[in-house]
């Protein structure tokens, strides 16, 4: 048992408001069409942000599915630079510096998973230290991939923390349309590996089953389920409308237990939180969010970046395509080859 | 004469599904968020309150259920219709797609009837996440017992659909995402079918045909009417469905131009392009006059939106195919 | 509970030696280079055959892996029939008479799990009675679909029996590095449906077990998942050498639990069963699949047979080919248009 | 002078996969079925025993996980060679192959080096059940980001082979199965390395030239030299690898004989036979006397072992459409 202590709490507290301001910039910036689809963190904060605090950023490695960036900053500033360049949609913004040991998102929804046993599974081949936790929705716990990923995890005993973020909901779609199952942790047992049930919304039980987990890998005892229930308490998307679906009175239950009062009242009752604190978070949050949004959007580009890093170097066909590229962009008329209109 | 509606494309397809469904029983909507909020894009908007959650399914997460149990839908004798949610998800199913639903009726020697229609949106433009504009017509064609069907207009993506739909072959459904409310058009009110397998002369012409399917009929059709307000004379062919693919048309209009331009949004290698080539060489060699040529997507994979508009094939680059093959001789 | 009465147990041994004696002949013809890779019904008689005898063939449906045909003859002596037509390479083979309700062989594994739910799903929409059961192999329950498909059901609550044969081999890989799991049976929980674990080396258990979750799901209670737990008695196919990998000592002591001494047994004991019985079973067992093999090396076989079904006609292209072809075959002379040599 | 021994391609391939692991000990295997009992073709024998079973693993059954699971053993630092039984279960893995293994460096813009290499038996003439024999070859190359490798000589398996696994982009390797014992010749001892992206001559000619790959060169080959006793002068180029394509070879050859056959097994529509035939009329459209001809497979599932003969392109079709293309002007 591993209980945060205050000061940690804090700063994990520190993590989730700031996650919550900038997602609420980033909201913003994509209504003025300044980003593209977002997908919002409210209501995933605690979860992200005390697993992050529980792991060990030089050795451990975190997989995310699309909505942790925000709350990710403890494993380095670097993840929200990388974040902004996604968003403005430049190549650079899946890649981050070797030493942040966050991947890719992965969009397409579960594959991350084996990608995360492999990992941790080749971890131990180099006996490296360390453990691979990876982030997955209720919905994306329905494909395959996990069910292969989960089974070939307790077979190879890798080193991996499965977290599933259970939030009701995949997209309109609710739990009990998603699954039968009264439970996604009881799902464990059918690969032989502990299964914990947590309150997501409790960054404190967050950081303990996290920690737990760790440890148990760490020690060769192989991967654990873990199934943290939250709400999402935002759209699913910038595109989504969640009004549509989720009934006022289920949403404003679920705003009465939003993660981030709940650990602000009770380090506020310590003498460790106050709304003077809350607002300097805040606005500190935002000064670096603004400044790696202009980053990003001057972040240089090459004409020809569409054919970078695609292979190490390029197929015969694709250096003509490229040449052609390259040609087309320098020619500076384009009446000569274009339609004329 | 039939009425008709002006229509985006999305309202067409809609208006199709509403149609089929009124029309027999037995069709049912499968797949990720299609009942409740009427699927992402709306294309099912209406249907769950009009036909009722056992015939339109929000279904678990899991695209290779979703076209797998179609398979055993469709052995129980009902039409499914499913989604997936975007294209590049179709990998998922892949292996009920090709290996189990292309072969349900080829492996019963016809004691099963397929009657599944998929239908997902596809193609770029939009600056969707990565996977969702893959345009993987190309290796969807070369499955055997899969008929490849992509409409460029608002009226043939509800012809084509109804007929799809009406097919007792399996047939993937592939819309346009630009086009969902970028294509619009009169549209005929009430029952339309537009035959699955017969290509369609979007625009006549003597010089140089532009063979094109789905959103990129709509470019090659503003190529076709600028070059003829300069005096060329510019055909353009919709293919309409890959798989059966109209080998008559192509060769009519090729034998007539003797010269073609062929437009894809693919990666060029393996595309689907190649195979018109392809065909265009089997077909109409002695009326070439110049080398048929390819405007297709670059060989990386679809890529991000910032390097979006470099990647997709557009006017420019479809204008410059044209005076590049006219020139040639 | 429904345990099958001592008559029913006798028709179900007949069919289980029958399965084994047509078995061994099919396993000769191989050998013999006329018929294609087979794979041996052994040790997988009991859970087969008591499936078929507790279930309706009128309105039920079995779809099988692939080890199943020869003790699925309650289902109709077609079974048979198409079963020799499969294994000559014929066309025919995976086609039944609309009367039999027996799923042909899906080859990709655990791919004819989703087709099961999915037509349990349909028939419920057609309020026709009946429910559906899928056989898969331990191996298979590894993939995806079958996790796709039971989460599915779950939710749909389809009348199917997921029915996983624990034979503790998948080819060369032993139970424990498919899995880590106790038992597969526990996977249900995951899905919310009910999970039972038997002994599949007990006709009457099987029975039972199949009995109670066909009048489960009659009642619109959903679908019940089975681990019937046996031991694949030959090799995984024709072109296994199990010496290779299985413990001779490990073999033995399954030989000793042969489903088919168990029963055969029991009856004896009932004076239900004697040797005499059972070589006259034998014996028309093989005559049967003597008449079938003679009756499938002499199917008629169209010349332009590659083209038929595969769409409802065929498509331009298809067309030509067919063409092309059939110009090929009437040509008589080779000469013409081959190499000479 | 190089040593050499006459292996089959099989044990050719065995011996790449030696001399890979004793290279380099990052090379890891997996797959099913590979390590007790050495592959059931024994394509991996003796590894297990050799390596351990930590470098030599048997996975679950299941080609998602496999492919999967390479993905992170790769970001690991792993080179991780992944068996998939038969290619047609690779469709069990697609979303993973192509739209994770094929994307990964792309996706974080050089930061992950996905060398990995996927090797898988496929084709026809074994009379396996279905789905064992499929060619999707022409599927696989539409995948941007993923290359696609398929040797037709027992040397060429091991040298193709060791190039793949050392490649540090990801590489799917195609073995025929009817080449595995039906395939032998020389094959250099020791360290042997063909380097991806070069077509072979495999006979010279000025007539035509057939251009194939994988078992179809051993066709081809065939057809040529029963060709050439009549006095006519057939090349045979060998593709070996698909992506990346050999533009100078092929434009080479075919500007030198002016006429081509494509053989391929694969469906025809959608094939790669089609790429290749597009490619050809870009690169040598001036120099053509005749249209280029396909040897394909029908446009239907591969088919039952008793439809197998008249499905799988042979000699007597291969030498037909040769003579067809000579006598067209
Ligand atoms: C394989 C795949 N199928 C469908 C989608 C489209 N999609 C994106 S997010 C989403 C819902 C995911 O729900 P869940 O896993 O519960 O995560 P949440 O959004 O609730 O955090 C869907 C269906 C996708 N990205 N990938
Ligand atoms: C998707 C897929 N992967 C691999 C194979 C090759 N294969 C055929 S049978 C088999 C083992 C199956 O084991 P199990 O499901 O336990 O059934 P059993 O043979 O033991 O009855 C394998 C790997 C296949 N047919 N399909
Ligand atoms: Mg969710
Ligand atoms: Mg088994």
């Amino acid at each position: 048992m591993a209980r945060p202590t205050e000061t940690q709490l804090r700063d994990i507290l520190v993590d989730m408001v700031e996650a919550r301001a900038q997602g609420g910039r980033l909201w913003n910036l994509q209504r003025q069409g300044q980003v593209g689809t977002v997908a919002p963190v409210d209501g995933h904060e605690a979860v992200v942000a005390a697993t992050a605090h529980a792991l060990d950023p030089l050795h451990d490695w975190i997989f995310p599915q699309y909505r942790e960036p925000l709350a990710l900053q403890r494993f380095g500033p670097e993840v929200l630079e990388q974040y902004m360049l996604y968003n403005v949609g430049h190549p650079d913004g899946s890649r981050l510096p070797p030493s942040v040991r966050v991947a890719p998102i992965a969009i397409s929804l579960a594959t991350q998973i084996p990608h995360a046993v492999g990992l941790a599974w080749g971890m131990t081949l180099q006996n490296e230290p360390g453990v691979v936790t990876v982030f997955f929705g209720d919905g994306s716990s329905s494909e395959g991939d996990f069910h292969e990923a989960a089974n070939l995890a307790g077979v190879l005993r890798a080193p991996a923390i499965l977290l599933c973020v259970n939030n009701q909901w995949a997209i309109s779609t609710p739990l009990h349309q998603q699954t039968a199952a009264k439970t996604l942790a009881d799902r464990a047992t059918g690969y032989g590996i502990p299964g914990v049930r947590i309150d997501g919304n409790d960054a404190a039980e967050v950081y303990d089953a996290v920690d737990q987990a760790r440890q148990r890998a760490l020690h060769g005892d192989g991967p654990t389920l873990i199934e943290a229930v939250v709400y999402r308490l935002g759209a699913h998307t910038t595109a989504d409308d969640p009004t549509r679906y989720i009934p006022a009175e289920e949403l404003e239950a679920a705003q009465r237990d939003d993660p981030i009062t709940r650990l602000a009242t009770h380090l506020a009752s310590k003498g460790l939180w106050d709304d003077e604190l809350r607002t300097t978070t805040e606005a500190e949050a935002l000064a670096r969010i603004d400044k790696a949004f202009e980053r990003a959007i001057t972040q240089p580009l090459a004409p020809d970046a569409v054919f970078d890093h695609c292979f190490t170097s390029d197929t015969p066909r694709m250096a003509r395509q490229r040449n052609a590229l390259l040609e087309a962009t320098t020619a500076t008329g384009a009446a000569e080859s274009g339609v004329s209109q | 004469m039939t009425e008709t509606s002006e229509l985006t494309m999305l309202q067409s397809i809609n208006e199709a599904l509403h149609g089929e469904m009124a029309r027999d029983e037995r069709v049912v909507l499968l797949g990720e968020d299609i009942g409740h909020v009427g699927g992402v894009f709306r294309a099912t908007e209406g249907l769950f309150e009009k036909f009722g959650e056992t015939r339109v399914v929000d279904t678990p997460l899991a695209e290779g259920a979703i076209v797998g149990s179609a398979v055993g839908l469709a052995m129980a004798g009902l039409v499914p219709v499913a989604e997936i949610q975007f294209l590049g998800f179709s990998y998922q199913a892949m292996h009920q797609l090709a290996g189990q639903v292309a072969r349900l009726r080829y492996r019963s020697q016809g004691r099963f009837e397929p009657a599944i229609t998929i239908r997902a949106p596809f193609g770029g433009g939009v600056r969707t996440p990565e996977l969702h504009s893959d345009s993987l017509e190309g290796q969807l064609a070369n499955i055997p017992g899969l008929k490849v069907v992509a409409p460029a207009t608002a009226a043939d993506a509800k012809g084509l659909l109804a007929a799809s739909i009406r097919d007792p072959d399996p047939v993937i459904f592939l819309e346009p995402l630009r086009g969902y409310r970028g294509i619009r058009g009169d549209v005929p009110d009430g029952d339309h079918v537009v035959p699955l397998g017969s290509a369609r002369l979007a625009r006549t012409g003597d010089d140089l045909v532009i063979v094109a399917w789905s959103y990129q009929v709509e470019l090659a059709c503003k190529v076709a009417d600028a070059l003829t307000a300069e005096g060329l004379s510019i055909a353009v062919l919709d293919l309409r469905s890959l798989v059966p693919l109209d080998l008559e048309a192509i060769s009519a209009v090729v034998d007539r131009c003797g010269r073609a331009v062929v437009v894809e949004e693919a990666a060029q290698t393996g595309g689907f392009a190649g195979e018109v080539v392809a065909t265009i060489v089997e077909e109409c060699f002695w009326s070439l006059e110049a080398p048929v040529v390819r405007v297709s997507g670059f060989d990386v994979p679809y890529p991000v939106g910032m390097l979006e508009d470099t990647y997709v094939p557009d006017e420019k680059r479809i204008a410059a195919a044209v005076r590049q093959t006219l020139a040639s001789a």
